[in-house]
């Protein structure tokens, strides 16, 4: 474990952020759930980008714009590589995780959804995993369905599996839960779900920098992401997807680069992945995101694995010597997502009282109110750990706390 | 005093603990419901007025944070009595006092011990908290009063 | 005139880029249409931004993310007083132009056209401003009219009156022609197709930097740009609409933000602009174009509306010098956008001979495949030039073009 | 030689200014249509294939750059009298000249003079002009013959 943190600590150095003083004292960063801070090899990227390399892709028969989509598309293989990815063309960017889901919700709303289908949920989605789903079984006919969760915060994989029906078309549900920290089975829920032949949609907002994904392990149709939880640039995310499915799916959004040939009449669209890739991209984004993946493999999964668990443990260890503390969520190998209660204070005097410790958490219902209805609070205190979070970030956490209990006895 | 005592002034704990007026009036001429969909905070507020429009009793009942629950139970504490005039210009005078550099000493005479919820002017992530029960009991005495009204 | 190419040099001293080689000869940088470079002033809010200030926005309690947050609702204010909007909530965040656009038609498609009802486009649209047409009108029943332009390139006014109707819904045309440089009189179009109650959406990708925009004063229900064209970030761009007529549109993406409550039986959504925002916004993108903004501001309109009809005319009159250089669009007071074919050469060859002399100019349709055929080319040489352009950069596209004649005679 | 003067030498200026095998074989035996969107080059390949395999004749038409015009003028030229085995080993030979440094000299001598455009290896974003020909006589030859075929 002492070996851990001496690692952790040379990742720190390499985020400027965290020399960052927050109301006098030091920032302990613990909102890495909501996003994370950047490295300076991804700002760096972005900069030199900006400053020597900056061209638009695909359009330009010149040096620099040959450049630019060369970049690019380097980034699209390196990301296919790193989430296993039968072909680069699989990897279609996008804005962010919910424009992922939206995409895939939209394309397959108007081509696989019917009325009387089924769309299965669980009960721990974020928004972002459910408004696009109810949207689409309105605008079909179709129903959503909700598999329950149990006490613990995992999956009911019993109630799941009879959740699931001939009739399910469509089944959603996270990698790792941005409440509850909870790591689903993808690959059994995915396996279940293919038995009644659904379309399995896997939200990987939390998972991407947690867990090694292998969407072909997986097995799922579609792997959603933002770069801006894995280190990365805000404004680019990725939609991983089945390039047999995708390519027989319409498109969603209409403009330059994703079509064939326009006429007034009629336009015929792009192969994948520009199908789905409508103006200009996110390009400097796209390239900060690279340097992102670069990062995370620079670090390993070995100690991301290991780091998650340690800090998990030692930061949970703290939490019980603190009176009229209630966890939520407390799965078996769950991720360093903790949410809590504490007695008689409510989550958002906690959050005022730590950020005058300076110490960020997040809390709130976590763009996730129908969980909040499932443990009946109003909202949860959230500290979400990260590769650069140390003991002495739990320790603040806990002194923080400490200082609630004074004025909240 | 540091940011945070100014804040977590005692008298505000203890309206966070023994929130007084807390329940819904049965009958009630006025009604409002007020949440903050960020933070959660969700409270309805219920009001007798008498026909020539003296506030004679309220209450408020909900969930939210210690500043919004204390802040329900000064207000329903202080307007009993009044006029709807009297709480309206009240409740201009209170807002001010959230937000405003240029709260007198008559200003916090007339607030009486609603001043103390002056320390949320160092946090201004939760005037809106202070501010909820207030909007809605503007909403409650509007014309428009069975509406859900919201604060972000 | 020297004094507006001396403070082109103090711009271009800005702009890093700038000083690049490229094949041993300096930059000669002509693809502004497509992108524009960033000046140091946006390079570095965005370094100072990732580096010491990144954060969430809207669901912090903590320091940072209300900073965050306030960053990101200023730069909306700035936009909207760059624009004239009648306030900040009418300026809504979106990925860049074609996602704007997308927005905009896709909920006008789903509450304001109607079967029989048509949408009014002119000849002389980029792709992202006709298929996102073809598509409401494909699934709405509506008819897609095209109104035609004049040989010069201008829109033909009594033909686009003609073809308003009753019927006529929409109305969607550029503000500058991404091919021909015509400025559009927007407030008179937008005055017309007001006369038969239409709603008018206006393309103002190539707008937005080089002509003041004043949405009131156009008349406009909905104005779309990008900050990359406007010396801003990749990743993110701007819909402006009305208040009162987005208030009552439905959204189009859903997720977190968006949403005022959420049960697993139905959603509510939340007001302007968080309505059409959902998800993690483009952040770091949003604070740097407010940086883009203020450059524009710093330079004044003034000197752009100046140096761009210097630029353009000095352009023109070397283009004459050369033999066989047909120019497409030749509209009055139109913008330094030089589209030009030349005989018996190929666009595409043209573009490589320039490319090995530093200059990088775009070659093909430009998005615009449907104006290609009006002029029956198969593609043009376009030339665009920006506030950083100087006439010594003109001189490098002739003496590349004398290249191009020495291997084409 | 400069990189450009590698690329425009005077066969393939030649062959741009007066494409030979210029238009449309009618009646035709084999049929492609190549198209390269986002440069708009676009070309009609027809092919009269005799009953034993041989190409009796060939032909291409459309319009586009000096380097897939150049192209289709040597390749119709080339392969006249060939056998359609022949056409697509020579088709693989010329590929694997525009992007291959393992050109040998042997490999030349079977091009003749379609190696003239080797200097397309230098422009990479150019490959794609020299070889969209090409691909659409293979796709002519191939048993879905009637398709639009596109490069990018
Ligand atoms: C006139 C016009 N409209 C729309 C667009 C699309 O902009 P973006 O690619 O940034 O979405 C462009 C630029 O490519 C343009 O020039
Ligand atoms: C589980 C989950 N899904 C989806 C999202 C949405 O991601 P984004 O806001 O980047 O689109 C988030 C993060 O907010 C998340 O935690």
């Amino acid at each position: 474990m002492r070996e851990l943190f001496d690692k952790t600590q040379w990742i720190r150095d390499q985020f400027p952020v965290l020399k960052r003083k927050v109301h006098g004292h030091p920032l302990v960063y613990l909102d890495n759930g909501a996003t994370t801070q950047k490295p300076q090899s991804v700002i760096d990227r972005v900069t030199r980008f900006l400053s020597e390399e900056y061209s638009t892709v695909h359009r330009g028969v010149y040096l620099m714009s040959q450049e630019s989509t060369e970049f690019c598309e380097t980034v699209r293989s390196t990301i296919a590589r790193f989430v296993n990815a039968r072909r680069p063309e699989e990897v279609i960017f996008t804005s962010g995780t919910t424009a992922a889901i939206n995409l895939a919700a939209t394309a397959l709303g108007k081509s696989v959804v019917t009325p009387g289908g089924e769309i299965v949920i669980t009960q721990m989605e974020h928004h972002a995993n459910i408004v696009p789903w109810q949207q689409v079984a309105l605008a079909t006919g179709a129903t959503l369905k909700i598999a329950p969760i149990m006490p613990d915060g995992s999956v009911d994989l019993e109630a799941f599996e009879r959740t699931l029906t001939p009739k399910t078309q469509i089944v959603a549900f996270p990698h790792i839960s941005n409440v509850l920290g909870t790591v689903n089975p993808v690959a059994q829920m995915t396996a279940m779900a293919k038995t009644v032949g659904a379309i399995v949609v896997v939200d990987g907002a939390q998972g991407i920098a947690h867990h090694p994904v292998d969407v072909q392990a997986m097995g799922c149709d579609f792997y959603c992401f933002s770069a801006h939880k894995m280190y990365g640039p805000t404004g680019v995310g990725v939609l991983v997807g089945r390039y047999d499915l995708m390519d027989q799916l319409p498109p969603v959004q209409f403009g330059g680069d994703m079509i064939e040939t326009v006429t007034f009449e009629k336009s015929t669209f792009a192969k994948l992945p520009a199908k789905f890739e409508a103006g200009t991209p996110p390009i400097t984004e796209i390239i900060g995101m690279g340097a992102a993946v670069e990062f995370i493999e620079s670090i390993g999964w070995n100690y991301i694995l290991g780091h998650d668990q340690a800090i998990l443990n030692y930061a949970l260890a703290g939490l019980e010597t603190i009176p009229g503390i209630q966890l939520i969520g407390t799965a078996p190998g769950k991720s360093a997502i903790i949410s809590f209660v504490m007695d008689g204070v409510h989550p958002h005097d906690v959050g005022t009282i730590l950020d005058m410790e300076g110490v960020a958490v997040r809390v709130g219902h976590h763009c996730a109110q129908p969980l909040m209805g499932v443990y009946d609070v109003p909202a949860t205190i959230r500290a979400s750990f990260s590769v650069y979070n140390t003991e002495s970030d739990a320790d603040g956490l806990l002194s923080a706390l400490q200082k609630v209990r004074h004025y909240f006895q | 005093m540091s940011r945070l005592d100014g804040l977590y002034q005692q008298l505000i704990l203890d309206h966070n603990k023994s929130p007084r007026n807390f329940g819904k009036l049965d009958p009630h001429s006025h009604y409002s419901h007020g949440v903050n969909p960020l933070c959660g905070d969700d409270y309805e507020v219920t009001l007798q007025v008498s026909p020539d429009g003296i506030i004679e009793k309220s209450a408020f009942v909900g969930s939210g944070c210690a500043i919004s629950k204390s802040s329900g139970s000064l207000m329903t504490s202080a307007i009993e009595g009044k006029s709807v005039a009297d709480v309206l210009a009240l409740k201009d005078r209170f807002l001010n006092l959230l937000i405003c550099d240029t709260v007198t000493e008559d200003d916090r005479a007339v607030l009486g011990k609603l001043a103390v919820l002056e320390g949320v002017k160092k946090f201004p992530a939760r005037v809106k908290c202070a501010a909820l029960v207030w909007r809605a009991i503007e909403d409650a005495l509007s014309e428009s009063a069975v509406q859900t009204i919201s604060t972000e």
